[in-house]
This record gives structure tokens, C-alpha cells and sequence, in this order.
């Protein structure tokens, strides 16, 4: 790219920077008048920033910014961060989860309070995301990783007077703080151990040799707890249920969509550079197979997650436990490496990079809905959804979109990225993962189908009245459907870049 | 392009009508639906196949496009026609107008749903019978389901609740087992095969490409995964053993639903069975030969002997197409060119027919509310039009001569006799044949009782002569088996052209 | 740089004792030296100069009994102080009250072991000298919250946490002003900053002028005077024992010894105050004619003379007024300093 | 390292010398204990709820932004140390300036943002609150 | 000098000093203090194994963790501020509105 040349590096960060920025303009003009400061503006600002964030981030994914094509992965700051078709992907994938909830967001907080510092702080967690995804040091890890988590915590005991949502933020900060911490010890172990913070240093660090393996599995370990947190898979997803459930439903979408991928994106790039398989298993000391653990959790959090929502009465509530469901699906990317994987391994990572960014729309959307029936005032458990179709057909139907989706029915997104990453489980020999992950999803139709059926076939109770039509809160839901719906003729050019960029961290 | 137009056009329908306010939305989806008709007669009149499109035959209006490339087999987009599925693309639009026709009398609410649904239900099935690639196919089969499931879960009966969820579960659940079976085969097959299109698969197979996997070896590979495949496709069929999702559904389901379900719904599972396990594995099949022989007459017996025991004229006909699909499967593992021709040239047939009985059973129920055989009598008196169809139409199911079903079930039996598959074929065919005898009974019965003799109605309606768009469908689809019945060939040449290449298929292994 | 043997090294190689044993020995002695001086400083501050500066505010004449100038009052003050009946109020929570007056003195003592109060005449000179005096020197909060918190009366916890509200937002703008000067030093280490000042910054008509902060940046040298006042608690910030509002804040319910430390440690803040400002602005100890140590005390006795002289002179700022200066005047005032020099020094150099 | 033994030491003499004067008053004071005497401060009155009132939410307020600015303060004083030195070996002003002043930069719209908003407000005007709960309704 | 592994037994015992305070207090400030014990814990491997391996990399990472554990109380201490308005208590198990 000739582009490349003329303007100076750190421009590859500019994804970020928007965000940050966007976020600051925000806070000013929250500043200008606290009291009266239009929802409008605020929500358009935050719309804009996200997208042309995204924007640019995908426009770089065309032009192959820090891919092979133009020179490999851009280092910047002392190869504290990086900028590569990883990071840009996800980029892509945080972006169009915040613009979502943005848009969203205009009609569930009109007439709050605390309107701007919630755009900026969905805008702030965004940035921290996408520097999450570029971040190539275990410090730049941690603090983009806090940066990310802290205004969610805020954001999830947002609704100040609310029980639920105090309780939910409580839960969340808590459990947070603890993996934080527990995750800052395994870096300081993993630091102990190889005497550096960058992840390439550390593999040739570690390829040396080291006479601390077991200080090694330790940190290693921690660090996996600190992404499982993250990504609330087994064994830190007690707060997943709480906070999604307890939390303003935009948050929960945000949250379980965008933070969570987020949490694989660098659960990926430090598993994968840091700690090559092959080396870590063939240390003098011992053998730290991550893989192995990864597997174990996998399988552990998608059923844990199924069983879990299956028995659920309160939809939210379900989709949260359908999301750590997820969660498992997307582990078999670091599940189903092997040491001689080859391109196999690339495919498997790629493939679940590509079905987190499918779940990115289809579970943002599912959230959003819930979002509009608390607009609506209808209940939150199954009995309340009963015949919103016959009320609102449209919103209903995207609703249906999302949870067949979801379930992997075809003929939507979530059934050819589910199958793209079950199939390259099995291309890299890991066929018994991927039959766990089909019996899950043939199970988790069950309780998708609950609330079709309950929105579609029966009957709506006599006191159900669906009051406005937000304008908002339709707008991204219908763009959640068209690209879930979208998403499976054009799977191509997603699933080809999710692997091209995957087969690079190899 | 004609095949992507058509979809696409009736997709396009199903959207516009979606959103269109209730009361256009009828007379729109008639007219809309219109067009895949005249779009699907246009190619049959352009039909230029030859041989069958998986054996290496000329599939007409092919494309053939990659889709998604995915580690090692890549996905196409892949669609065209053949003698097998162009009868079958003609039977789904037609039907499909005629279904939708027929249904602006008893729906009465959400109709722009209903309608959309069934255009959509109606590009899925499209989609089914054009497809030639293994993933896209699969994609259109799954999507029929979602629509149904709706039609019959929303606009059903009393019990549609129940009925809509049984047909949910047990279809998916064949699909899935049909799926791992299918895949298995695929991985089974190695790097013999670049692409999951269903001919490069099937001439794989011809090639004995077939290898082992997990741990079986290729002909225990094939056997898996023909009784996978098999399972899956048999509960759409439906025979005998996983048919009780059959009943539920047609009862529940409102009559332009149970129309489309018998019509072409049902068709799906055959076809799927011809395509896959009859022309990919044709040595397991014949080596299963006596079970599925077997399987085929209990289902003709045991669905028509159910049929006699019903008192619900909509479950008569269910049981009844049970039975004659029974005669699908029996034709199928003949493996005769009559045989499986014939087989095929029942799916028409029968598509035909069971349309016409379920739309004669809707027009006597919209006006009596009833379909209880005990609760009525005497119905030609009020309805002289609607029951001289009905009484055609069930002439035509027990097989009257210039009447497709005739010319069917005459193919099917002649085949089955000069079979060769085993030495006692001929004695199931007896066997099957004696089931006539019984659906001549009980529709014999069914219409004596509802009717003719004195008109009797214990039911508070004013029974009238049925609205003309009522009618209309059904002397369509009268004419039109009689068309089928008197000149065959207008599809059976085609037919015999697709079928006769799965006949030369000798050994693989 | 030049390595100046710090005091307890000195001690340590007079005694003739090497290695750790040195060290610990050397270090206790000059640790106990240092204190003492601090303590009789404090001894005459307290009693005796504090009424005299007062007094002499009001044209009055305050002690002149015993001996010179009333200097022995001292001693009387004292012996009555200590020999009080230590009442423990009902409902105290007992270590914390009892801890608390020790802290208080402690944190401000620990503070003058980096404090080079003349060549050679400082304890320790650790590289991270300056840092560490300023956090010791707010470990004296954490007793106050303790004094508050334990005292079980409503009077000390809000004088308390209105000392707490006034250390914190005071301590930002006096560390950012500090660390305007650090740029120029290049170093935390308080003998480095010392020795940076000695050299000269211009001379007119044969005296040369070094380059003490004070001159060379007065803006930021008011500011870190400012800050001082509010941080030690002095008029017109004293607003955390604002005898008119909240009796004695904090100290209401000591009496005795612990009243004897609360307030001996207060003094020792404002001498470590003076000291700190000192080192950074002043030169520390440098000075013509005298002797180095002879220059430092009177520097921080002139701090001290200018915080009894703000008591006398300047009203007391309402608690939110107090609290509005700090946030919004002094922290921006603080930060617009440090840019510009940063930006001064990068343009110069 | 003896620097660090020093300041041990000094920390030892500071924690001494309290003690000491500890000792000293508690052999000379007497102790007559009274019922009056020991009863909390207030006024003379006799003391009346609990001392643990409930104060002005203002104070955690300042903490909080305390803690915020506090710490940022850490983060400059490695800067404001290698500053100079930087500049000396020749580090061009744009590179070791501009950092800071964004890092500041960003805290002081922080800081305006909290200011607006009454963080440092001690007492927030009734009107100001009225428009709050308007809105809030 | 004190050999680099001692620290790393002290960083451990300081560790599990926050687990066993964290796991065994309900109090959410407890918590919260218990939390930053165990990144204190964090940041004497830091600060030792950066004098061990002589660069500042651990030392400057420490101070980021400094930083950032003020930031999560700051926000914690909010939560928790919130929680007491709502429940009354700051006892972490009060907050039950939603089941497990």
C-alpha cells in the first residue's frame, strides 16, 4: 500500500483513537451543559464515532493494513501494541456491536439521567477493546483489559435506583476484581519466569528453557482464569447470568457481545504468541498444555451453559446462560490447536473469530429485543412473550431470526459459522468436540424455540399492550436481522479474512 | 439464471407480503405467486436436460458458482434441473398458487403472515428441487421447516401447539441424523472429492472412492450411512414406523397447510431418498432390499388400514397418503426403470391428488366447521359441485383408470413384478396391491356415509353451495390429473430419461 | 554529582564500625540526634514562640516570667502538660484512639531522615529522597482519620475527615509543583537538588545569586507555599480544628500525653513543611558566612514565622471555599506550571 | 542500602520517642476516674445518637477525585526525572512532550467534566437539584 | 542480596492472605481490600524479579497495576456506595434479588 508509506505508523491505530476520542468530545459536551444535554446529539455522536471507527478498520482490512500483502504486523510503542488483521477483524466486531447499542440506546435512556457519561463509557470500554485486540505485551493486556472492565462495571449498576442493577454491578465488579487480580499474579509470575512483558519475547524467552515450569503453569493458568472472566466461560462465568440479567439490556448486549469477543481476542494472540504450544509442551521441566485445559473448558462451558438455560423461566436470564453457552463454542478455536496443526490450526482460530463476529449481530440483536420489551413494560419471563407477534410482527420476526440463528438453523449465519468452526474442529482432529458442540446446539433449539413459540403460537394475554414504536431500538434490531441474515450468503469473505489473519498469528 | 430468478422472485413475494396490511394480502400473494408459475412452466417448456444430473447427465439451466471456501471442501452454489426434480418444480408451483387460493376463506387473521410464510415455504421447496450442491440444499431443506412450523403452530386447530412442535422435533432430528450420515459419508470419501456437490459426490462413489472413517470400514461406512441418511429422510416420507407426526400435523394444520405438507412436503423425503441413498449407494440399497421392501408394505397396509378406522375425514386422507407413499418407497428399491419412474411419476401424482382430497375436505369443513364422518350426511345435496370433485378425486386415489393415480400405481406395480432386486419382490407387490383394495374401501365408505343418503347435519350452520374460489383450485388439480392420466408421458419420458442411468449403476464395492 | 557521606556513614566510620552493624548503629544514633534537634525546636516553637508571634500581632507582651524572655516557660508547660490525668472518653475505640498520637509525630519525624539540613547533616540519602518525604509525610492522614474515627464524637470525625478533605486536595497541587522542579533537577535524590541549586544562576556587582527555585521559578515557589499552609493545617486553612466551629476537630477528646503528641507532631509538620520547601526552593542548607546547618534552621524557623504570621493575619476560608480554591484554583495553577516549565525547559535547552 | 538501614532506624526513634513520653506521663498522671469526665464532648450536653453521623457525600467526592489525580501524579514523576536528560541526548521536544501534554490534556477534561457536574461543588444549589429530578421523572 | 525466589514466596503468601480475606469476609470493602493485597502480591514479583532480571519492565508495569487498582476502587467504592443506598448494608451476600 502505497498509503502505508506516505503517512507515518501510528495512524494504524486510528480505529482506536477515534473511539478514545469520540468518547472525550462526548464528555465535553456533556460538559457544556450538564443538565439539558440532547440525547439526540449524544447518541448520533456516539453512533458516528463507532461507525466510522469501524469504518476505518474495516476500509484497513481491505487494503491488507499489517497483513503478509503489505509487510506484515505493524509494531508500535516498543511493540507494546500491534496492529494486524486480528486486531482490525475484531476491531470490525466491537464497532459495529457499539454503533448497535448506541442507536439503541437513544430510546432506553430518554428521559434518564446520566446520559452522556453512559455514550462515553460504552465509547471508553470500546476503545479499551480494540486496544485489548492490538495489544501485544501482557501489560498492555492488562491495562486495556481494565479499561475495558471498568466502565462496565459502571455501566452495569448504571440504573442508579435499581436493585437488580446495583446487585448485578456488585456481582460483576466483584467477581472482576478478583480474576483482575488474579490475572495481574500471573502476569507477575509469567514475568518472574521469563523476565519480559512482550508476548513475542516471552515464547524466545521460554524456548531458551526455563528451570520454573511450575511458576509457568501457575501464571499461565492465572491468566487463562483472568480471560475466562472475560469471556464468562467456566470457571468465572458466575457473574455472566447476574449481571446480564440485572444490567440495562443494551449493556447486556454490549457486554456479552462485544466484551466477550474481546476477551477471546486476546485470549487468542497471547495463547498463541506467547505461549506456542510447541515450546510450552516441550519445556526442559514439564509441559504446560493449555490446549488440553482449553478443551476441557470448552466442553464444560457450552453444556454447563445449555443445561443451565434450558432450564431457565425468564428469557433474559436465558440468554445469558445461552451465552456462556457460546462462549464454549468459540474456546474450541484454542481447544482444537495442536502443535502440528499447520494450517489447520489457522483455520479452526479463524473460524471461531468469524463465529464470534456472526454472534456479535445475532446476540446484540436477541439482547436489544429484550431491550424494547423493557421498553415496553411487558414481564421478563417466557409467559409475558406470549403473542408479541401478533403485536409487533416485525420486531417479533427478527427476535425469530436471532434465536434460529442462534440455535444454528439454516438458513441463517449462526448455522454456517457454526458449522465452519465444528468443521475445522474436525479437519484438525478434534471430531469429539465438535460432536459436544452439535449435540449442544441441537439442544439449545429447545429453549430458542421457546420464546418463537411463545411469541408466535401462543396466545397473548388480555392486559398485553405494546405502547411507542422506538425508532432507535428498531433500527439496530433490523440491522442486527439483515446481517444475521446476510451473513450466510456472504460468509465467504468473512470466514477467508477470520483465517487468513488467523493463519498469521502462527 | 432462470433457477436464481425464480427463487429469488418468489422470496421477493414472500417479503412484499409480509408487510402488507392484512386485507391485500391474499389477492397480492395470489397474484404474486403467479409468476413463478408461468416462471416454472417457461422452463419446462425450455427443459433441454438429458440423463441424470448427478450420473453425469446435462442438468438444465445449470450454474455453478464457489460459494464457500472451507479447509478442504469447498461449498458451491450450485443449482439446476433434471427430468427427476423439473415435474416436481412444476407440481410445487402450481400447487403452491392453488394452496394459497384456497386459503382465503378459512384464514381469517394475520393473513399477510400466512401468505408470506407460504411464499416462503414455497422458494425454500424450490430450492430443495434444484439444488446440486450438498450444503445448499441442506440449507433450503431446514428452511422449509421454520415456515412450517409457524403455519401449522399459528393458524392450526385445538391441538396445534402440540402438533407444531412434534413436527419441529421430529424433522430436525431426522435432518440431523441425516446430516452426520451424510458428512460422515463425505469424510468417508477423503480427498476423493473436492466440493460437497452432490454429482461429484455420487460419481465418487460410482468410482469406489469410498474409504473408511472413525474407524469403520468403507462398506460398514456406506451401511451407517445409509440407514442414517434413510432415517432421516423416512420420517419426512413418512413410513410406517415414524409416520405419528403425519396425522397431528394434516389434522391441526389448516387445509392449504395440510395441502402443501401432503402435496409437496412429503415429496421432499422421496425425492431426497431417490437422489441420495437410491442413486449415491445403490449396492446398499439393494443389499437392504428386504427391509426396505418390507418397510414399504406396512406402511401401504398399516396406513390404509388406519385410514378405514378414522372418523376425521382430514386423518382418512392422512393415513391414506401414508399408504401411497408407501407405494413411492416400493417402486424406489425396485430398481426397475418402471419401478422408480413410476415412483417418481406417484410423487406428481400423488402431489396431485392428495392436494385435491385435503382441498375437498377444507371446503366441506368451511362450511360445516366439521370433519367428523358421523357428524354429517347427505353433503351432495347442499354441495353437488364440491362432492362430485370429491368423489373424482377419491376415484382417482383408488386408482381409476386415466387418472394419474392409475397411471402411477400401474408403473410402480409393473415394476416391482419384473424386479430383480430379490426373488421375493413379487410377493410384497401382491401384498401392496391388496392395500387398493382397502383404500377403496374406506374412501367407499367415508363418502357413501358423508355424501350421499339423506342429508343430515347435526351442526348449526347454514350449509351452502362453496364460494367459486373455493371450488376453483379443485377443478384444477381434477384437470389436471386427468391430463396426467390420459397422456403420462408429458412427464414420464422425461422421467425414465433421468431414472434409467441410476439403473445402469453397477457395483461400487 | 558528588557523594557527600550522609550523617549516619559519618557516625559510623567515627565509631570505627563497618557493614550492617555500622549502618544500624550509626543510623540510630544520627536518627536520635536528628530527632532531638526536632524535638527541642518544637519545645521552644510550641509554648514559647507561638504566644510570642501571637502577642507581638496583637502589640501584646506574652510570657516573660521565667528566665530570658520567658524561655523557660517551657519547662512548667511541659511537666503540666505530661502530668495530666489521660481521660478516656466512654466508647473509644481503644487501639485505634491509642495509636493514633503516635503516628502523627512519627510520620512528620520519618520525614526529616532524607532532609539535608546542612553538609553532611542528614540521615539518609536515598535516590528517591524527595518522593519519600512527601509520602511519609501524608501517612500523618491516615492517624488523623484514626483520631476522628476513634474518638467517638461527632466534633472529631468531622474535624477529622475535614483534615483528610484538605490534606488530599492540597497534596496534588504541592507533589505537580514539586515536580516542576524535579525537571530542573533531573533527580528525586534531596542532595542532588540541593547541589543543583548551588550553582550560580547569574551575579550582579560581584554577588552571585544561585540558582535557588525560589528565584528561578517564584511562581511555583508561592503556589508550593500555599500549598504547604493547607497542608499542615495552618490559618487560612486550619479549617480542620476550626476552634469556632468544630471545637478542636480532630483532638477534642485527647488530653495529656496524647494531646502533648498530636500537637508535637503538628509542629514537626510544619518545621518538615518548611524543610521540604527549603530543599526544593531554597537551596536547602546553602547560605553565605554561616555554617550550612545554621542556614537551614532558619529557613524553616522563617517558615514557621510566616505560618504563625498567617495565623495572626488571615482570615479562615469556609470549608467549601477552602475545598473550591484547592480543586479548581490551586490543581489547575499546578498543572499550568508544570506545562509551561516543561515546555520553558524543552524550548531553552 | 545503608540509606534504607538509616531510615529504618529513624522510623524506630520515631516510634520511640512517643512511647517514651507514654511512659513518662503515665508515672506521673494520676487517674481519677468520673463519671462526667469520661462522657463524649458535646457542649456540656449530654451526648445524644450515635458519633458515627452520616456526612456530606462531597467528602468522598474529593476523595475520589484525590485518588484519580494522585495517582496520575505517579505516573509524571518518572517523566518529569528523565525529562531533562532526555532532552540533553538530543530526544526531540515533540516526542517527549507531546505524550505528557495529551496525558494532562486528558486529565484536565476529566477534571473540567467533573467540575461541571458539582463533584467539587460542596453544596449543590436547590434549583440545580430540581432540574435533576424534573428530568429524572 | 536476597535471592529473587524468596520474593516469590512472599508475593505468594501475600496472595493467599487476599484469597483466604476475600473468600472468608463479607464485607465488600473487606473485599476490596483483600483485592488489593493480591495485586500488591502481584507487584513485589514485579518489582523483585525486575531488580532479577535487571530491566525496568516489571517496575513500570507496577506502577501501571498501581494505578489501575486505584481506578477499581474508585469505581468499586461507587458500586459499593450504591449498594448501601439500595440494601442498606455492604454485606456482599445481602444483594439476592436474583436467584443463583
Amino acid at each position: 500500500m502505497t498509503l502505508l508509506q506516505t503517512v507515518p505508523e501510528w495512524t494504524a491505530t486510528a480505529p482506536a483513537i477515534v473511539l478514545a476520542v469520540t468518547g472525550l468530545v462526548l464528555l465535553l459536551i456533556d460538559t457544556i451543559d450538564p443538565d439539558t444535554s440532547s440525547n439526540g446529539v449524544l447518541a448520533g455522536t456516539a453512533t458516528l464515532g463507532s461507525l466510522t471507527a469501524g469504518g476505518i478498520a474495516g476500509w484497513f482490512l481491505t487494503q491488507g493494513t499489517g497483513m503478509e500483502s503489505t509487510g506484515g504486523a505493524i509494531t508500535l510503542y516498543g511493540d507494546a501494541l500491534v496492529v494486524d488483521g486480528m486486531s482490525l477483524f475484531f476491531t470490525l466486531i466491537f464497532t459495529s456491536v457499539a454503533a448497535m447499542v448506541s442507536v439503541a440506546s437513544y430510546d432506553y435512556l430518554a428521559g434518564r439521567r446520566y446520559q452522556g457519561e453512559f455514550y462515553s463509557l460504552v465509547l471508553f470500554a470500546t476503545t479499551g477493546m480494540t486496544l485489548m485486540a492490538m495489544s501485544n505485551s501482557l501489560a498492555t493486556v492488562f491495562v486495556s483489559l481494565e479499561l475495558a472492565s471498568l466502565p462496565s462495571y459502571a455501566l452495569v449498576a448504571f440504573l442508579k435506583k435499581n436493585r437488580g442493577s446495583i446487585e448485578a454491578g456488585l456481582k460483576y465488579f466483584l467477581i472482576g476484581a478478583l480474576s483482575s487480580a488474579v490475572f495481574a499474579f500471573g502476569i507477575s509470575l509469567v514475568f518472574a519466569v521469563t523476565g519480559s512483558l512482550l508476548l513475542p519475547d516471552i515464547a524466545a524467552n521460554l524456548s531458551v528453557g526455563s528451570d520454573l515450569v511450575g511458576v509457568l503453569g501457575l501464571g499461565v493458568l492465572m491468566i487463562a482464569g483472568g480471560f475466562a472472566f472475560k469471556t464468562a466461560s467456566v470457571p468465572f462465568h458466575f457473574w455472566a447470568p447476574e449481571a446480564y440479567e440485572g444490567a440495562p439490556a443494551p449493556v447486556s448486549a454490549f457486554l456479552s457481545s462485544a466484551s466477550k469477543a474481546a476477551g477471546f481476542a486476546v485470549a487468542f494472540r497471547v495463547f498463541t504468541v506467547a505461549f506456542p504450544l510447541g515450546t510450552v509442551t516441550t519445556l526442559s521441566g514439564g509441559s504446560v498444555d493449555w490446549s488440553l485445559l482449553f478443551a476441557v473448558l470448552a466442553v464444560v462451558t457450552m453444556t454447563l451453559g445449555n443445561f443451565a438455560a434450558a432450564t431457565q423461566e425468564n428469557v433474559k436470564r436465558m440468554l445469558a446462560y445461552s451465552s456462556i453457552g457460546h462462549a464454549g463454542y468459540a474456546l474450541i478455536g484454542l481447544a482444537a490447536i495442536t502443535v502440528d496443526g499447520g494450517v489447520a490450526n489457522g483455520d479452526v482460530l479463524g473460524a471461531s473469530m468469524a463465529h464470534l463476529l456472526v454472534y456479535g449481530f445475532m446476540n446484540t440483536g436477541a439482547f436489544l429485543f429484550i431491550a424494547m420489551v423493557e421498553k415496553w413494560g411487558i414481564g421478563r419471563t417466557f409467559a409475558d412473550y406470549n403473542g408479541i407477534a401478533s403485536k409487533a410482527p416485525i420486531a417479533a420476526t427478527a427476535m425469530t431470526v436471532f434465536m434460529f440463528s442462534l440455535a444454528g438453523l439454516p438458513p441463517f449465519g449462526g448455522f454456517v459459522s457454526k458449522y465452519a468452526l465444528f468443521y475445522s474442529a474436525i479437519e484438525s482432529g478434534f471430531w469429539w468436540l465438535a460432536a459436544v458442540g452439535a449435540v449442544n446446539s441441537a439442544l439449545s433449539l429447545f429453549y430458542y424455540s421457546r420464546v418463537v413459540k411463545a411469541m408466535w403460537i401462543e396466545e397473548p394475554s388480555k392486559s398485553l399492550e405494546i405502547g411507542s414504536q422506538p425508532v432507535g431500538l428498531y433500527v439496530a434490531i433490523i440491522f442486527a436481522a439483515v446481517g444475521t441474515v446476510l451473513l450466510l450468503p456472504g460468509f465467504q469473505p468473512v470466514i477467508e479474512t477470520a483465517q487468513t489473519v488467523a493463519a498469521a498469528l502462527f | 439464471m432462470i433457477i436464481e430468478a425464480l427463487i429469488a422472485v418468489t422470496f421477493l413475494a414472500a417479503l412484499v407480503t409480509f408487510v402488507l396490511p392484512d386485507r391485500y394480502a391474499g389477492k397480492a400473494a395470489f397474484a404474486l405467486s403467479l409468476v413463478p408459475v408461468v416462471g416454472s412452466l417457461f422452463m419446462w417448456q425450455q427443459y433441454d436436460a438429458s440423463g441424470n444430473a448427478l450420473l453425469g447427465g446435462t442438468a438444465a439451466f445449470e450454474t455453478d458458482v464457489v460459494w464457500l471456501q472451507l479447509g478442504q471442501y469447498d461449498l458451491h452454489w450450485m443449482v439446476g434441473v433434471d427430468g427427476i426434480s423439473m415435474p416436481l418444480i412444476v407440481l410445487t408451483t402450481i400447487l403452491s398458487t392453488l394452496a394459497i387460493v384456497s386459503a382465503w376463506t378459512p384464514i381469517a387473521e394475520r393473513q399477510s403472515q400466512f401468505f408470506g410464510l407460504m411464499l416462503f415455504m414455497e422458494a425454500n421447496l424450490l430450492g430443495v428441487f434444484t439444488a446440486l450442491d450438498f450444503f445448499v440444499w441442506f440449507i433450503f431443506w431446514e428452511a422449509v421447516l421454520v415456515p412450517m412450523y409457524f403455519l401449522i403452530g399459528v393458524w392450526g386447530g385445538p391441538r396445534r401447539k402440540y402438533a407444531a412442535i412434534k413436527f419441529f422435533v421430529y424433522t430436525n432430528i431426522a435432518s440431523l441424523v441425516m446430516f452426520i450420515g451424510f458428512i460422515s459419508l463425505v469424510f468417508g470419501l477423503g480427498d476423493s472429492i473436492s466440493s460437497l456437490r452432490l454429482p461429484e459426490i455420487a460419481q465418487a462413489l460410482q468410482a469406489g472412492q469410498l474409504g473408511g472413517f472413525a474407524g469403520l470400514s468403507a462398506g460398514a461406512l456406506a451401511s451407517v450411512a445409509f440407514i442414517a441418511m434413510f432415517f432421516g429422510f423416512a420420517v419426512k416420507v413418512p413410513v410406517a414406523p415414524l409416520h405419528t407426526w403425519l396425522p397431528d400435523a394434516h389434522v391441526e394444520a389448516p387445509t392449504p397447510v395440510s395441502v402443501m405438507l401432503a402435496g409437496v412436503l412429503l415429496k421432499m423425503g422421496t425425492y431426497a431418498l431417490l437422489r441420495f441413498n437410491f442413486t449415491m449407494l445403490p449396492e446398499t440399497a439393494r443389499s437392504f432390499a428386504l427391509p426396505i421392501a418390507l418397510l414399504a408394505v406396512a406402511s401401504v397396509i398399516y396406513g390404509a388400514l388406519l385410514a378405514l378406522a378414522q372418523q376425521d375425514l382430514k386423518r382418512i386422507v392422512a393415513y391414506s397418503s401414508v399408504s401411497s407413499m408407501g407405494y413411492v418407497i416400493l417402486g424406489l428399491i425396485a430398481y426397475t426403470t418402471y419401478g422408480v419412474g413410476g415412483a417418481t411419476f406417484q410423487m406428481v401424482a400423488h402431489g396431485l391428488i392428495s392436494g385435491l382430497m385435503f382441498m375437498a375436505v377444507g371446503v366441506i369443513y368451511n362450511t360445516t366447521h366439521t370433519r367428523m364422518v358421523t357428524d354429517m350426511s347427505g353433503m351432495a345435496d347442499r354441495m353437488p359441485v364440491t362432492a362430485g370433485i370429491f368423489v373424482a378425486g377419491a376415484f382417482g386415489y383408488m386408482g381409476l383408470p386415466l387418472m394419474a393415480g392409475f397411471a402411477a400405481e400401474f408403473f410402480i406395480f409393473k415394476g416391482a413384478f419384473e424386479s430383480t432386486v430379490m426373488e421375493a419382490m413379487p410377493l410384497f407387490t401382491g401384498a401392496a396391491m391388496f392395500g387398493i383394495v382397502i383404500v377403496a374401501g374406506y374412501l367407499l365408505f367415508a363418502m357413501q356415509r358423508t355424501l350421499f343418503g339423506p342429508f343430515k347435519f347435526d351442526g348449526d350452520y347454514e350449509i351452502t353451495k362453496a364460494p367459486f374460489h373455493d371450488v376453483a383450485p379443485l377443478a384444477v388439480l381434477l384437470l389436471l390429473t386427468i391430463v396426467l392420466g390420459v397422456s403420462p408421458d408429458i412427464f414420464f419420458t422425461m422421467i425414465q430419461d433421468a431414472v434409467n442411468p441410476i439403473l445402469e449403476l453397477g457395483g461400487a464395492f | 554529582m558528588y557523594m557527600q557521606a550522609t550523617l549516619s556513614e559519618t557516625i559510623s566510620g567515627l565509631l570505627g564500625l563497618e557493614g550492617v552493624l555500622g549502618d544500624v548503629v550509626g543510623g540510630l544514633v544520627g536518627a536520635f540526634i536528628i530527632a532531638n534537634i526536632m524535638l527541642i525546636m518544637t519545645a521552644i516553637a510550641g509554648p514559647w514562640a507561638k504566644r510570642k508571634i501571637t502577642a507581638a500581632f496583637g502589640d501584646r507582651i506574652a510570657v516573660n516570667r521565667i528566665g530570658p524572655f520567658g524561655l523557660l516557660v517551657i519547662i512548667p508547660d511541659a511537666v503540666r502538660l505530661l502530668s495530666k490525668e489521660l481521660i478516656v472518653p466512654e466508647g473509644v475505640d481503644r487501639p485505634a484512639w491509642d495509636l493514633a498520637p503516635m503516628i502523627i509525630p512519627f510520620s512528620a519525624l520519618l520525614g526529616f531522615a532524607v532532609i539535608p539540613m546542612g553538609n553532611g547533616i542528614q540521615l539518609a540519602d536515598p535516590e528517591t529522597g524527595l518522593a519519600f518525604a512527601f509520602a511519609v509525610a501524608s501517612i500523618a492522614s491516615l492517624g488523623l482519620v484514626m483520631t476522628g474515627y476513634a474518638s467517638n464524637n461527632k466534633f472529631s470525625l468531622i474535624g477529622a475527615l475535614r483534615a483528610v478533605a484538605a490534606n488530599i486536595a492540597y497534596e496534588i497541587p504541592l507533589v505537580i509543583t514539586a515536580a516542576s522542579v524535579v525537571i530542573f533537577t533531573g533527580s528525586l535524590q534531596m542532595s542532588e537538588i540541593v547541589a543543583v541549586q548551588a550553582e550560580p544562576l547569574i551575579s550582579v556587582a560581584g554577588i552571585t545569586i544561585p540558582t535557588w527555585f525560589a528565584f528561578v521559578n517564584p511562581f511555583a515557589f508561592a503556589l508550593f507555599i500555599v500549598a504547604n499552609l493547607a497542608e499542615i493545617g495552618r490559618n487560612p486553612f486550619d479549617i480542620p480544628e476550626a476552634p469556632t466551629e468544630i471545637v478542636a476537630g480532630y483532638q477534642t477528646e485527647y488530653s495529656s500525653v496524647y494531646f502533648v503528641l498530636i500537637y508535637l507532631g503538628e509542629f514537626i509538620h510544619i518545621f518538615l513543611g518548611g524543610a521540604i520547601a527549603a530543599t526544593l526552593f531554597l537551596g536547602g542548607p546553602a547560605g553565605p558566612f554561616l555554617p550550612g546547618f545554621v542556614w537551614f534552621v532558619i529557613k524553616i524557623w522563617a517558615f514557621f514565622l510566616f505560618t504563625q504570621w498567617a495565623r495572626s493575619a488571615v482570615p479562615r476560608l469556609r470549608v467549601d471555599q477552602f475545598l473550591e480554591v484547592g480543586w479548581k484554583g490551586m490543581l489547575v495553577l499546578s498543572f499550568a506550571n508544570l506545562v509551561l516549565t516543561a515546555i520553558i525547559v524543552g524550548v531553552i535547552a | 542500602m545503608s540509606d534504607w538501614i538509616a531510615i529504618g532506624a529513624m522510623g524506630l526513634v520515631g516510634v520511640g520517642i512517643p512511647l517514651a513520653m507514654m511512659m513518662v506521663s503515665a508515672l506521673l498522671r494520676p487517674s481519677v476516674p468520673e463519671q462526667g469526665k469520661s462522657a463524649t464532648y458535646e457542649s456540656g450536653e449530654v451526648p445524644t445518637g450515635t458519633a458515627r453521623v452520616q456526612f456530606n457525600i462531597q467528602y468522598y467526592m474529593v476523595a475520589l477525585l484525590f485518588v484519580v489525580f494522585d495517582i496520575e501524579t505517579v505516573l509524571i514523576f518518572p517523566w518529569t526525572v528523565i525529562y531533562r536528560s532526555a532532552l540533553e541526548q538530543g530526544a526531540s521536544l515533540a516526542t517527549i512532550l507531546t505524550p505528557m501534554l495529551l496525558f494532562i490534556g486528558v486529565l484536565v477534561i476529566g477534571l473540567v467534566w467533573a467540575w461541571r457536574n458539582g463533584a467539587v461543588k460542596w453544596v449543590k444549589s436547590p434549583q440545580a437539584n430540581r432540574r435533576k429530578t424534573e428530568r429524572q421523572a | 542480596m536476597v535471592p529473587a525466589q524468596y520474593y516469590l514466596v512472599l508475593s505468594a503468601a501475600v496472595f493467599c492472605i487476599g484469597i483466604f480475606g476475600l473468600l472468608t469476609r463479607r464485607n465488600a470493602l473487606l473485599f476490596l481490600m483483600s483485592v488489593e493485597l493480591m495485586l500488591n502480591a502481584a507487584n513485589i514479583n514485579l518489582v523483585a524479579f525486575s531488580y532479577y532480571w535487571g530491566n525496568v519492565t516489571g517496575q513500570t508495569f507496577g506502577l501501571f497495576v498501581l494505578a489501575l487498582a486505584a481506578a477499581e476502587v474508585a469505581v468499586g467504592i461507587g458500586i459499593i456506595l450504591t449498594l448501601y443506598r439500595n440494601f442498606d448494608d455492604v454485606d456482599v451476600m445481602q444483594a439476592t434479588t436474583m436467584r443463583w
